[in-house]
């Protein structure tokens, strides 16, 4: 039932871009706390996207990693800071200035490459068809370098982190 | 009956699943209830105690023996306490944040019952599948749900803007973080033996080659205990340990809404318990007798498939609840030790055994 | 009440004695040696040779004692000042003989027939003499205090738990001090009469009685009026009246405070309330001009008793039983206890004290100068009429008082019944004479003159401005604490306080100044009238002081002549004397 | 006093698994629920059925007390109502023309006495000063009413409680010896 997926589609696809936008400017709070709430809604958002994709693994991954743990420690961290002093803050213009440009930035090279894609048949895009071996295969056949330098770049940022907090160490 | 035959596969299985779904949340809600009756008249037997044997509705007096008897038992209870519950004064202090301190219990239950989704809990009944949602990444879609039950926690402390709630909340929240970690690879090994995600397969496979449990031992003890800490149950119930906190991040909650927190705790048991069954104790098989090992053939050996299935979770219920009085609480830093300088390591060494072991056997 | 023919001598107020160059003896007691007179006033103040006592008491040492009281003759009955002594040992040339180290040398007293055995002698009738030791404490004092004290418990019911004595009891006081545990009397005791009615004011129990006679000595020597005695022999000693039922002169619940033990209990108190309750507060008697010192006995708001407090410059350790017996009036039910104001309609409403003041205050302001007349009552303190005398010069007002009198005995009762009658004359409230303006008020009032009548205290319709006359006031203005005719006309009603629920001063009919202290609380919206008329005051003159009843007083000592000089805390428990 | 801080022993290997320490808790554990699910040893009463046996010398609520000849042993000497701690006992004294007493030569009787059984805190002060061994803490701990009045109770109500007590009868005694002395030569009133 494609129409039925293609209503999915774009009631999720609008989710997405409400909540990142009330993510970033949100009228009724300027609490920090919320604003990480919508980001994981965005994040759920994007999942259901992954799924219509039937990329299941991936929409998994998503929520786990995204949702589950890192806007988890997000919150945590906002939460033990006294953030009152952001919630009076106001707005920077050069700041609004600056994003505005980069947002634009981003979306021109967003349309740009929507404009060049060429659509693929439906069946032709189901090549990993959300298996997660098909996955691990190509991560690790076709593009085990990549792979392995994101590995060694995170454990980088890994030891980093710790070397951070570690104050005494040094 | 017949009328189902002529519907399209479609509103068949949207029927169907509905119908799953039904007695599903059914049988979880009453389930849970009856845990916290468990759990009552357990913790009541290991103390020397009675428990509960009071409630006893109007009806009683026109069975004779069999009702004493119920009554005694507290077969009534859950549906006082719920009554009790609903009646209650909900009571919202002035101070709170109100969306999320109304949120928070809502957050703490919703993905406690969506993991259900996704557990075989009986072979099939007839040609239906008895899984709502035979997914093939089942454990991941699992494990991704249960993390954003962490949220509810999180909200409940920083919605109540008082201070046991909040230290609760952040006890909870890394300590539920860090044991997703360990149970998230605990589970590993069993993927590189099964090559599979599905749940189904998963069972299948222990069917044909013998319980998960007794080839992954270690994987088994680590999920098990890293399930009593996510869903914060002695001898890991720092966040609400009432000696330090009062009552951890739902001090400030009353009535339904604390019901709630109360139904998801259960609820989050409950989803252990079939994870585990799953996972390692074979789901709705049974050794030894092939017609138990086999999908049901008849309607009647369906439902023994979910009888099976359940036996098990109820034992791993009375060892939630039985694990509570047999161990004092842990330390909070004891607790992260556990967690982080133990199961995770113990967890990948586990991985890499049994990848080697899988590598080297198997080709 | 028969008028008792009272020795004069007895109030004469004993001046302190101004320094005669006194002779004086030294002796030891309990091995301090003090210089004593060699004689001192006895009951009636005539000098008399110092008793072993007297020096005790001197020394800071009190011998318990029964029968004796330094208002009293001596009667030396009871036993119980036994004390053991000593004096300088005379050699056969008449010298003293002395010890080693040259210090007199002491032949303590010894039985004669017995000479091991210590002799004693009752303190309060033994004359000292010079170089005499006392030995208050030794151990053959003790003893013989012991066995006194057995010999008086062995007719003595021991009901201390129904005795209204309890808890003031000297017998029960010394039996705990100086007593033995046990008696070694097995015998059975002999019954005596109880609860036998003397007279209308007093309950005799003959079981409890010491026989001290200090009632017989009181009412024979004090009262006059000898209507007690002791009758029958030995163990069966009772006191007695001379005619049962008729012991009723004005002073015989003195009997009551002289009884060292719950022998004579008076009936107005008797099985009210025990003691230990009560809340002691020093008050005055309002009942006449004596203003005799008192001691309120109340207990959570409730006055229970009057008690005597001794001033020798104004009743002694006495008081008349018609005084004492006037305090029920203080919680009387019908207390005035709302603030009522009269409205445009006609109808009296209760209002606040806020509002009652603004109104009176305009009342005062508006009226144009003479047409205001105050009456005052000679029973509000002097503060009260202090601040009121400010209120009648600003008016320019006539002021007056009522006169109140009485038969006068020749004890205590004046004639003059009200207790502040010089303190209304020396703040300048009345004339010598009271009702000298209260004909011309009346006169006022009905020829339309006076508009405003301000009362305090007093019901003007007896002393000639009846209903019709305050029925053609704009304003009638009347404090009070009981009702009467003249607060049922009031315009503005404001409930003052009894005595005994506020502080303040008065000056006797002998000018003397005292002052008294609050036992109880005012009920209902009732104040002290000096805190609202401070207020008054203050909304009409601005004069914003005297917030406390001690700087009202002192205020009041700069600006009123007789009291110039004087200051609240300089006035002790007994009063100064001012010149009226 | 000096602290001594003790060594903790270190664990062995086998200690450091939980292991013994989970078995442990097993075993008294399982003990116990066999003892209650099989052998029926639970330590619960079932309280408004099964009763608690109230022990000598138990300090409930305080009554009052009639001799052997029913009559009111209180003779309202104010002992108990000047001791008691959280003042919960007022008399209402007799006065003046107080016989009312319901025995000869005690003279006196409270007219009224109350104890308020909310702020009684069963100390037994009372019981301890009553020099008439007329008030005492009795074996009743539950008191229950349905309004802050009914938990006043009076002298009819608590002499009702009290019951009787066999002890000395002082006043009779002493009234007994009076009537016996007839050789007493003045006319008793």
């Amino acid at each position: 039932m494609p129409q039925f997926t293609d209503l999915f589609f774009y009631a999720l696809a609008g989710l997405t871009l409400l909540f990142g936008f009330l993510t970033v400017l949100n009228p009724l709070s300027r609490s920090p706390v919320t604003s990480a709430m919508f980001l994981v809604l965005t994040i759920l958002c994007m999942a259901g996207l992954f799924v219509l994709l039937h990329a299941f693994f991936l929409a998994a991954v998503q929520i786990l990693v995204y949702a589950g743990a890192v806007m988890v420690v997000f919150l945590f961290v906002i939460m033990l800071l006294d953030l009152k002093a952001d919630e009076r803050r106001h707005i920077n213009k050069i700041a609004v200035g600056l994003g505005g440009l980069s947002a634009l930035a981003i979306a021109g090279t967003l349309v740009a490459s929507i404009v060049k894609t060429v659509p693929v048949s439906q069946t032709a895009g189901r090549l990993a068809e959300g298996e997660t071996k098909a996955l691990g295969r190509l991560l690790f056949e076709s593009h085990i370098l990549p792979f392995e330098i994101l590995s060694v770049l995170l454990l980088v940022a890994m030891v980093g982190a710790i070397l951070i907090t570690k104050k005494d160490l040094r | 009956m017949e009328a189902i035959n002529y519907l399209n596969p479609t509103a068949q299985m949207i029927l169907f699943s509905a119908l799953k779904i039904g007695v599903v949340f059914g049988v979880v809600m009453t389930a849970v209830a009856y845990a916290v009756l468990v759990e009552r008249k357990v913790s009541a037997w290991i103390q020397n105690r009675v428990g509960p044997n009071r409630t006893s509705p109007f009806f009683i007096d026109y069975l004779p023996v069999i009702g004493p008897f119920l009554v005694k038992l507290g077969i009534f209870q859950p549906a006082a306490d719920g009554l009790k519950f609903l009646l209650k004064e909900d009571f919202t202090p002035n101070y709170v944040r109100k969306v999320y301190f109304w949120l928070a219990p809502a957050i703490t239950v919703i993905p406690a019952l969506l993991t259900v989704a996704v557990i075989p809990f009986g072979s099939n009944l007839g040609s239906e599948k008895m899984v709502i949602a035979d997914l093939n990444v089942g454990i991941l879609y699992t494990f991704g749900i249960v993390s954003l039950g962490v949220y509810g926690i999180v909200l409940a402390g920083y919605g109540s803007n008082s201070k046991y709630p909040f230290l609760g909340s952040i006890r909870s929240t890394a300590q539920m973080i860090s044991y997703e970690i360990a149970m998230g690879m605990s589970v590993i090994p069993i993927f590189i033996l099964t090559e599979s995600l599905n749940l189904s397969d998963i069972i299948r496979y222990q069917a044909e080659h013998g319980w998960m449990i007794l080839k992954q031992p270690l994987a088994f003890v680590i999920f098990l205990i890293a399930s009593f800490a996510e869903t914060n149950r002695l001898p890991f119930d720092l966040p609400e340990s009432e000696s330090e906190l009062v009552g951890g991040y739902h001090t400030e909650y009353s009535s339904m809404k604390f019901a709630l927190f109360f139904l998801g705790e259960y609820a989050n048991m409950i989803a252990s318990a079939a994870m585990m069954v799953t996972l390692f104790l074979g789901g709705w098989t049974m050794p030894f007798i092939d017609a138990l090992n086999l999908p049901a053939s008849s309607l009647l050996l369906g439902f023994v498939h979910i009888g099976v299935f359940f036996a098990k979770m109820a034992f791993f219920m009375i060892v939630f609840i039985w694990v509570r009085w047999m161990l004092p609480r842990f330390r909070y830093d004891q607790l992260m030790d556990l967690g982080w300088r133990r199961f995770i390591p113990l967890a990948l060494a586990n991985i890499v055994v049994t990848a080697l072991v899988v590598a080297l056997f198997n080709n | 009440m028969s008028a008792p023919a009272a020795p004069s001598s007895t109030l004469a107020p004993v001046p302190a004695p101004a320094v005669p160059p006194v002779e004086t003896m030294t002796v030891i007691v309990n091995g301090k040696t003090v210089q004593v007179p060699k004689t001192m006033p006895d009951w009636q103040g005539k000098p008399a040779p110092t008793t072993m006592l007297q020096a005790a008491k001197i020394a800071g040492v009190d011998i318990p004692h029964y029968c004796y009281h330094d208002k009293l003759p001596i009667a030396g009955n009871c036993r119980m000042c036994l004390v053991e002594f000593g004096t300088p040992m005379m050699g056969p040339d008449r010298k003293p003989v002395l010890n080693e180290d040259g210090t007199p040398k002491i032949s303590r007293s010894v039985l004669p027939y017995e000479p091991g055995t210590s002799r004693g002698a009752i303190a309060c009738a033994t004359p000292i003499s010079p170089g005499m030791e006392i030995y208050a404490n030794s151990k053959a004092t003790e003893q013989m205090r012991e066995s006194v004290l057995e010999s008086l418990l062995i007719n003595h019911p021991l009901d201390c738990t129904i005795c209204d004595q309890a808890g003031e009891c000297k017998l029960q006081e010394y039996s705990v001090q100086h007593g033995k545990a046990d008696s070694q009397f097995v015998e059975t005791k002999v019954h005596k009469p109880k609860a036998v009615d003397l007279g209308p004011r007093i309950v005799l129990d003959d079981e409890r009685c010491i026989l001290c006679t200090r009632c017989i000595r009181f009412t024979r020597d004090i009262a006059g009026d000898d209507a007690l005695g002791i009758v029958n022999r030995g163990s069966y000693n009772t006191i007695s009246a001379f005619e049962p039922g008729k012991f009723d002169n004005n002073y015989t619940l003195n009997t009551v405070d002289l009884c060292p033990v719950g022998a004579l209990t008076s009936k107005d108190f008797r099985f009210k309330m025990r003691v230990w309750f009560l809340k002691e507060t020093k008050s005055l008697c309002t009942s006449c001009g004596t203003g005799c010192n008192i001691t309120t006995g109340s207990r959570e708001g409730v006055i229970h008793r009057y008690e005597p407090r001794e001033n020798d410059a104004v009743n002694g350790p006495w008081m008349c039983d018609s005084g004492r017996l006037n305090y029920r009036w203080v919680g009387r039910a019908d207390r005035l206890k709302q603030v009522l104001r009269t409205a445009a309609d006609g109808t009296r409403q209760p209002v606040s004290w806020n509002a009652a003041i603004e109104s009176a205050a305009l009342i005062l302001t508006q009226a144009p100068q003479g047409s205001v007349a105050f009456v005052v009552s000679a029973r509000q303190t002097n503060e009260e009429l202090f601040l009121l005398k400010k209120l009648a010069t600003h008016t320019g007002a006539l002021t007056d008082s009522v006169a109140r009198e009485g038969e006068p005995d020749r004890l205590l009762v004046s004639e003059d019944r009200n207790p502040n009658s010089n303190g209304v004359r020396l703040i300048g409230m009345a004339f010598t004479e009271f009702g000298f303006n209260l004909t011309k008020i009346a006169e006022g009032i009905a020829q339309g003159r006076i508009k405003t009548l301000v009362v305090f205290g007093e019901d003007v319709t007896r002393v000639g401005i009846g209903p019709e006359l305050l029925a053609k006031l704009d304003a009638l203005i009347v404090s009070d604490i009981l009702p009467n005719a003249t607060t049922a006309a009031a315009t503005l009603l404001l409930p003052g306080a009894a005595h005994a629920e506020k502080r303040g001063t008065f000056v006797n009919v002998k000018g003397r100044l005292q002052k008294f202290q609050k036992a109880v609380e005012a009920p209902g919206e009732a104040r002290p009238e000096w805190e609202f008329l401070r207020e008054l005051v203050h909304s009409l003159t601005g004069h914003n002081g005297y917030r406390t009843i001690e700087g009202l007083f002192n205020q009041m000592a700069t600006e009123v002549p007789a009291f110039a000089g004087l200051e609240w805390a300089q006035v002790g428990d007994t009063g100064v004397t001012v010149q009226i | 006093m000096s602290t001594k801080v003790v060594d903790r022993p270190p664990l062995t290997f086998y200690e450091r698994t939980y292991l013994p320490a989970i078995l442990g808790g097993l075993k008294v554990t399982a003990k116990h629920f066999a003892d209650t699910v099989f052998k029926g040893n639970s330590v619960t009463m079932q309280y408004p059925e099964e009763r608690w046996v109230v022990p000598e010398g138990y300090r409930g609520a305080p009554y009052l007390v009639k001799d052997q000849d029913g009559a009111t042993k209180c003779v309202s000497c104010q002992l108990c109502e000047f001791v008691c701690p959280p003042k919960a006992i007022r008399i209402t004294t007799p006065g003046a023309d107080g016989l009312t007493a319901d025995r000869k030569n005690a003279e006196k009787m409270p007219k009224e006495f109350e104890i308020n059984m909310l702020r009684c805190i069963f100390c037994g002060m009372c019981q301890e000063v009553c020099p008439e061994e007329a008030i005492f803490l009795q074996k009743d701990y539950s008191i229950t009413g349905e309004n802050r009045e009914s938990m006043i109770f009076n002298k009819e109500k608590l002499l009702k409680l009290g019951g009787t007590h066999a002890g000395v009868q002082k006043w009779k005694n002493k009234l007994e010896e009076a009537q016996a002395q007839e050789t007493f030569p003045v006319d008793a009133q």
